[in-house]
């Protein structure tokens, strides 16, 4: 069953289209960011898609967006101006980091498919006044997409989407859990497949797969050693690519290594924090969720929230190092990297740092990721 | 008007050699380490943690090939055979094509632990600028790497690109490093060290009718800054020593050691080998342990 | 070949005064029991200065691009931000920011100044944590207070100005103010502060009916002096005697235009510009001068500190008429403020590059402009996310579009050789002579 | 009217002899480090093989980089107007012209009659100009010459991750090692730097009829591979190709500075 979400994750576009052909009278929005708020699209009956890159270097994004912007909103963009999302009914951007924007204004200029919203997302989120702001936002949002589709909802449309993206959150967290164990049942790239899916699947048709593969999961034994446990931190980062050599070092090499935790907005920033339910009013329950959710680092001030957070993961899933990931000219996680492993390290978990482009030079990255787990090996067999 | 040059003026010699006052015969353990690196490779083979023979030679287009010509080029005037060996390591760029090898060890780990056998266990920082590579390491008593950074997409300021520059300019190698301070004054560094625009740069020199010596000083310069720029990140523990073929290049290294304001440690080895020594290290401290091969006799 | 008579500005002077005054009362401050603050160059600066007269701030922004003027001790702070840890591609005016502390040296001088508190406000990515990390570098004990503005654009690119956006801004400056007594244990003077936000509005207002000038041919006034008078909006908005110099200069550019007194007297094609220039290369302009081409502006100079509506049905760009009356309470206070900023021009473009297409387009028709020059900056995200847009949207209107890379404040990223080439075929293309 | 064209380049000085609208003579040397020397020679020669004297010419246009050492010229061409002239004269129709040289990769977008109204310059980098190609070659020990058709024999498509030229040059290492076959490393290669190439192009706009000059134009495999990624029927080349801006330069002198 597991193969599932790698299959997903390589035929998202068929996925994708065949999701259509099976729903002819709904509609799909493709997201740019994980502010946006899928619960209230759900709640339309609308299927929010992220969309992600496809990691091939490609040459259409130039006129668009000029060099120092970060490899994967122009990735992202590539695939819109490639043509390769078509069949969307519209794009959403819940305001993230101003690179991601980019993406999403070139593709509302050049190859807007009818409807098309930004969605201002308070940058202050430590502020009282952030959740009542965002709320009035969703209103908006709902007013514009009652217009759009001819719907009205209710309280318990929206509440159908919460416990929709509530339920495939839960079982994706059960899952993580597993990965504590000494010896993972599941390997960080099959994690990421999972995670990856679930951006652009059904979660109705995800969340079911998600729980059976938990029960699969119980008694799966991975014949392979786990070396050393890893934990990956920082920017967007779906490069399977990356974390399939950084898992498979071990049959080449005589070190190896693990990914069993990752605090990124492709997965934990993405999916850990659910809608308090407990909340009278769905929407404000729905705003407050995606003030309070461990935020990107442009929104994590004045105090610097994330890093309790990411030790607390650390240690928690008992890692031995972390690599911090950063996608080249990502602005706002090199603003909080210096302070992410300066307290990592002051805690006792050490960590490496790898700048991350469209591409990875896999060969370098390779003999850099090796050399750092090597200053991790505790057998001191070769002094 | 230039003809393009015939002659290959960035060929370093390559070099071997075996340890006169030392019988393999009496020695418990063999080991080899293998280091093929981007542009050389090093064999380097070990009677019980002391240098017995190494072979130094340019890297080929295949890994295997290249680690075997180094392997066979060390043991060239040695009736040592490759059978006697307990433990081979390989390292560097191909080490995972390295035939004979037991096992593989990053070059960080051994340019490190080689550093620290070549000067001694005071050796904190080490800097490693290979073929297009440059790798600041900090290491412990032991060796042991604690902590290192490498240069990465852009190759400026590599062994590569002064290889490149002194092709370019005509002049052997090995001379770059003293002719670069026959020059009166200090010239600006160039401002590129890009191995490609580099070559258009110091094509504008000479244009311009700068003196040979003077643009090798400029490129020189330039590289020292780039270097010391990625030094300055891991910063520079005393107990600093230099390892791989930049070493040997005066030209960069002094004016590198100027920037930096402390003392370079000094080795007797040549400094291209640490990285396979290092292994060989590796392959007693496993050999101590009953990991070893079984050999016959 | 000179055109048109010019004269050097008279009050340029008593500009010059007043930027050293400036800087030299924040590293004062505290020997006269003052205190001081740091922040963007876009914060509401009005909000601190209710504290006492004696607060004296520096906004990081202009302090970037001072030390960008100084290149070798930019260069100092810059290796001294990237040996701390941080990417070489962060926005420059920070890291030059960030080294100053780093290598505790003030650009004009002495040990760089430790600030009491942080009032800043966060649109770009970076404004917040630029601060944030300031504070922990000079210390960790230095605490810091944000405004978000990201609560969207501003009719005409809004329908509306949705009440909850202006409330969300409105009500973080209050709480603010309630912070600010807290930090500093100073009671907080409403009089005082009304009347700096009276001052805010003036002088921004001011400072865009000067740009308004600028429309007269020959230009009394070129980008590269611009850059020297624009500056203190971004000192201290809210300051009375930059408000009052405002005033001064914009009877003086009055005379100038009226007597027909030129910038450039060679004054033969107009170009604007966008982004910060590469501050320590601002000679490119007197190239540009040099083929009788001078550059009357750019919506950055116009649109950062100065206030403007864009009319969509007359495609006008005109300066945003002052309130009817001042504010009388610390509520209407920071109402005024809060709506006055967000219809910054700097602002729109954040919520889509259009905007800023749109009011460029305006700008290049009524300022008489035969070629636009983008800075393709790559030390402001901020202000440069877009612009590749913005260059295809000006193309299909039909403007003539010319792009150079480079860096408002990091020097290892322009090259002025290129540069120059690039200036040469497009004013070639724009039909000016190279000079002899 | 005869005008001449000096093209000053980073590898070659090349001259053409333009009579009436005709090339009746042209010449290529290397440019070496006396750069004055190579471009007079480069003159000499052409003249030499038109049989005319300097005297009988009406005027000389200079341009490439290193144009201010062109003694002779008459009237200062910039790079960008002389390939835009230039591929105009062999194609009126050109809209867009690519031109890649050995060190420097430009293009111009051009009025119908081949005045420039974009350009773009690649700049930094170095990856993305012939040079790239030729030291490929010498990682691959293949001649420059011959890299093109080995890349056209192969229709795998591996990606190139390296953008620096020295770390391409191990990449092809790698993938030597990996027995990846000759021909399709050659592609790979091509298609990268391709795509360097199109992102430019791509910065001024793309039209059907897009030229391509300088030398590189002589590489079938990198021409196949730009006519691939920008997704043209064809693109036009001249069957002199390292002449196209020394031509562009001889007729903006013939027109006295004006293109
Ligand atoms: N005798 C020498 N004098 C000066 N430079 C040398 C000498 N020998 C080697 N080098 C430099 O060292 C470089 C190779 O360094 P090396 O450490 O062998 O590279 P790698 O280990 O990556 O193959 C050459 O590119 C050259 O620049
Ligand atoms: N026969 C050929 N096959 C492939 N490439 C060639 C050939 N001839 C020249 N080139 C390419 O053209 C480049 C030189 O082009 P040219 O326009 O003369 O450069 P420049 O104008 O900068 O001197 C060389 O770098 C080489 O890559
Ligand atoms: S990687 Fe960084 S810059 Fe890029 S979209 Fe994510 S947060 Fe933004
Ligand atoms: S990037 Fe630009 S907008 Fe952002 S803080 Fe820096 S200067 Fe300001
Ligand atoms: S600048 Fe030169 S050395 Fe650096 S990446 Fe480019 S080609 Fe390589």
């Amino acid at each position: 069953m597991i193969e599932k979400f790698e299959e997903w994750y390589r035929n998202r576009h068929e996925y994708q289209t065949d999701w259509k052909q099976r729903n002819p009278d709904k509609k799909m929005v493709g997201f740019f960011c994980t502010y946006t708020p899928e619960e209230i699209f759900y709640a339309f009956d609308i299927l929010p898609v992220r969309v992600l890159g496809s990691h091939e270097i490609q040459d259409v994004t130039e006129p668009h967006i000029f060099a120092m912007f970060c490899p994967y909103c122009r990735d992202v963009l590539a695939q819109g101006l490639k043509g390769k999302y078509e069949y969307l009914d519209g794009i959403t951007i819940g305001a993230s980091c101003i690179h991601l924007r980019q993406a999403y204004f070139s593709w509302d200029i050049h190859r807007n498919p009818g409807w098309s919203h930004y969605l201002p997302m308070p940058g202050h989120v430590q502020s009282p006044r952030a959740i009542p702001f965002l709320k009035g936002e969703y209103e908006l949002l709902i007013k514009k997409l009652e217009e759009w589709t001819g719907k009205t909802i209710t309280d318990a449309d929206l509440k159908r989407g919460i416990s929709i993206m509530n339920d495939a959150r839960r079982a994706m967290k059960k899952i993580y859990e597993l990965r504590k164990q000494d010896a993972p049942p599941i390997t960080g790239v099959e994690s990421m497949y999972m995670t990856c899916a679930q951006f652009f699947t059904d979660a109705r048709e995800f969340t079911p797969v998600a729980e059976r593969v938990y029960d699969e999961l119980q008694t799966r034994k991975l014949d392979r050693p786990v070396g050393k446990r890893l934990m990956l931190v920082g920017s967007e980062n779906d490069d399977l690519e990356f974390i399939h050599m950084v898992e498979t070092l071990a049959e080449r090499e005589p070190v190896g290594a693990t990914i069993v935790m990752e605090e990124h907005c492709t997965t934990t920033r993405y999916f850990w924090d659910e809608v308090d339910t407990s909340i009278e009013d769905p929407l404000e329950a729905i705003a407050e969720r995606y003030v309070l959710r461990t935020p990107c680092p442009s929104k994590d001030w004045p105090r610097r929230s994330r890093l309790d957070r990411i030790l607390q993961f650390g240690k928690d899933w008992n890692v031995d190092g972390a690599i911090v990931v950063q996608q080249k000219f990502c602005d706002p996680h090199e603003a909080d990297i210096p302070f992410v492993r300066k307290h990592l390290e002051s805690n006792g978990i050490p960590t490496y740092f790898l700048e991350f482009d469209v591409t990875t030079a896999v060969g370098p990255f390779a003999i850099r990721v090796e050399a750092f787990l090597e200053t991790l090996e505790a057998e001191e067999d070769l002094f | 008007m230039a003809e393009e040059t015939k002659q290959e003026f960035w060929r370093w010699a390559e070099t071997n050699w075996v340890n006169p006052d030392m019988n393999w015969k009496d020695a418990e353990f063999i080991t080899v380490g293998i280091d093929v690196g981007s542009v050389s490779s090093q064999a380097v083979v070990m009677c019980d943690g002391e240098i017995y023979c190494y072979g130094n030679r340019r890297t080929g287009s295949d890994s295997p090939t290249s680690a075997l010509n180094a392997l066979s080029f060390a043991l060239e005037n040695s009736d040592l055979t490759q059978e006697m060996v307990n433990y081979c390591i390989g390292t560097g760029y191909g080490r995972v094509n390295v035939p004979m090898a037991d096992r593989s060890v990053t070059e960080i780990a051994c340019h490190a632990r080689g550093a620290n056998f070549f000067y001694g266990p005071e050796v904190r920082t080490v800097l490693d600028v290979g073929g297009q590579d440059i790798k600041a390491i900090r290491c412990d008593g032991k060796g042991k790497v604690t902590n290192f950074l490498m240069n990465d997409k852009c190759a400026a300021g590599t062994g590569r690109g002064m290889e490149v520059f002194a092709d370019l300019l005509g002049v052997p190698i090995g001379e770059v490093g003293d002719r670069s301070f026959e020059i009166d004054g200090e010239p600006r560094p160039v401002s590129s060290t890009c191995v490609v625009y580099a070559k258009s740069e110091a094509t504008g020199m000479l244009r311009k009718g700068w003196k040979t010596n003077e643009v090798l000083a400029a490129y020189c310069a330039a590289m020292a800054d780039r270097i010391y720029s990625l030094l300055d990140r891991v910063g520079v523990e005393p107990g600093f020593a230099i390892t791989g073929g930049m070493a040997k290049n005066r030209g960069v290294v002094d004016r590198l050691m100027i920037k930096i304001g402390i003392e370079k440690m000094t080795t007797k080895w040549d400094t291209q080998l640490a990285g396979a020594a290092g292994a060989a290290l590796f392959g007693v401290a496993l050999c101590k342990k009953g990991k070893g091969r079984k050999v016959a006799g | 070949m000179a055109k048109y008579p010019t004269e050097p500005l008279k009050c340029w002077s008593k500009a010059k005064e007043l930027r050293e005054k400036f800087y030299r009362e924040f590293s004062e401050a505290h020997e006269k029991g003052g205190l001081r603050w740091m922040g963007s160059a876009w914060a509401h600066d009005a909000i601190p200065q209710g504290l006492g007269r004696d607060v004296k701030c520096i906004t990081g922004e202009p302090y970037g691009a001072s030390c960008a003027f100084d290149r070798p001790l930019s260069a100092e702070f810059l290796a001294a931000t990237e040996n701390y840890g941080f990417a070489r591609d962060l926005c420059s005016y920070m890291r030059n920011y960030w080294g100053s502390i780093l290598v505790n040296k003030y650009a004009l001088g002495g040990e760089f100044p430790k600030a009491d508190f942080a009032f800043s406000q966060h649109i770009c990515c970076s404004h917040a944590k630029w601060y944030q990390n300031a504070c922990e570098l000079e210390g960790g004990d230095v605490p810091l207070f944000a405004i978000d503005v990201g609560a969207g654009p501003y009719p005409p690119f809004a329908p509306k100005l949705y009440e909850h956006r202006v409330k969300y801004v409105q009500e973080q400056l209050l709480d603010a103010i309630d912070w600010l007594e807290k930090v500093t244990n100073r009671t907080y003077d409403d009089e005082l502060f009304l009347e700096c936000v009276w001052n805010d509005v003036r002088s921004t207002h001011t400072w865009a009916k000067i740009c308004m000038l600028n429309r007269a041919v020959p230009a009394p006034l070129d980008e590269k002096s611009i850059y020297s008078l624009y500056v203190f909006g971004t000192l201290q908005k809210s300051h009375p005697e930059f408000a009052d110099f405002y005033e001064e200069l914009y009877d003086e550019v009055t005379d100038r235009v009226q007597r027909g007194i030129a910038a450039c007297p060679t004054e033969q094609a107009r170009v604007m510009s966008d982004t910060q220039p590469p501050w320590g290369f601002l000679r490119i302009y007197r190239y540009l001068e040099s083929w009788g081409a001078v550059s009357i502006g750019s919506l950055y100079t116009f649109g950062l500190e100065g206030m403007w509506l864009y009319d969509d049905e007359r495609d006008e760009f005109e300066p945003r008429p002052m309130p009817a009356e001042k504010p009388k309470t610390r509520e209407e206070g920071c109402m005024l403020l809060a709506d006055w900023h967000l219809s910054k021009p700097e602002y729109q473009h954040f919520y889509h590059p259009e905007y800023k297409t749109r009011m460029m387009a305006a700008m290049a028709k009524h300022w008489g402009v035969n070629g636009i020059i983008l800075h393709y900056n790559r030390g402001c995200e901020g202000l440069s996310v877009g612009i590749a847009e913005n260059r295809l949207g000006l193309l299909k209107r039909g403007f003539k579009v010319m792009t150079y890379e480079g860096n408002m404040g990091d020097e290892r990223e322009f090259d002025e050789k290129a540069t120059e080439t690039r200036i040469d075929i497009f004013l070639e293309a724009l039909g000016l002579q190279k000079p002899e | 009217m005869i005008t001449a064209g000096v093209d000053c380049g980073a590898k070659n000085s090349k001259t053409v002899i333009l009579q009436d609208g005709e090339i009746i003579a042209k010449a290529s040397v290397l440019t070496g480090f006396d750069q004055k020397a190579s471009v007079k020679a480069s003159l000499a020669k052409a003249l030499e093989a038109a049989g005319l004297t300097r005297d009988q010419l009406d005027r000389i246009g200079g341009t490439g980089s290193g144009q201010k050492d062109i003694e002779d010229a008459d009237v200062k061409v910039n790079d960008i107007k002389a390939i835009a002239a230039g591929a105009h004269y062999f194609f009126p129709n050109c809209r867009t012209v690519a031109d890649v040289g050995a060190e420097e990769g430009r293009a111009a977008k051009i009025d119908e009659k081949g005045g420039v109204v974009d350009f773009a310059i690649n700049e930094k980098c170095a990856a993305g100009a012939g040079a790239f190609i030729e030291a490929m070659g010498r990682a691959l020990e293949t001649p420059l010459e011959e890299m093109g058709s080995l890349a056209l024999s192969s229709d795998n498509s591996i990606p190139m991750n390296a953008q620096c030229t020295i770390f391409a040059e191990s990449e092809v290492v790698g993938l030597i090692h990996a027995k990846t076959q000759k021909k399709d490393i050659s592609k790979a290669i091509h298609d990268a730097m391709a795509s360097r190439i199109v992102s430019m192009v791509r910065r001024i706009g793309v039209n059907p009829d897009i030229v391509m000059i300088g030398g590189v134009g002589y590489n079938p495999g990198f021409v196949e591979a730009l006519r691939r990624e920008l997704g043209v029927e064809r693109i036009y080349i001249p069957d002199i190709p390292e002449f196209g801006s020394a031509v562009g330069a001889a007729v903006v002198a013939a027109n006295n500075g004006k293109s």
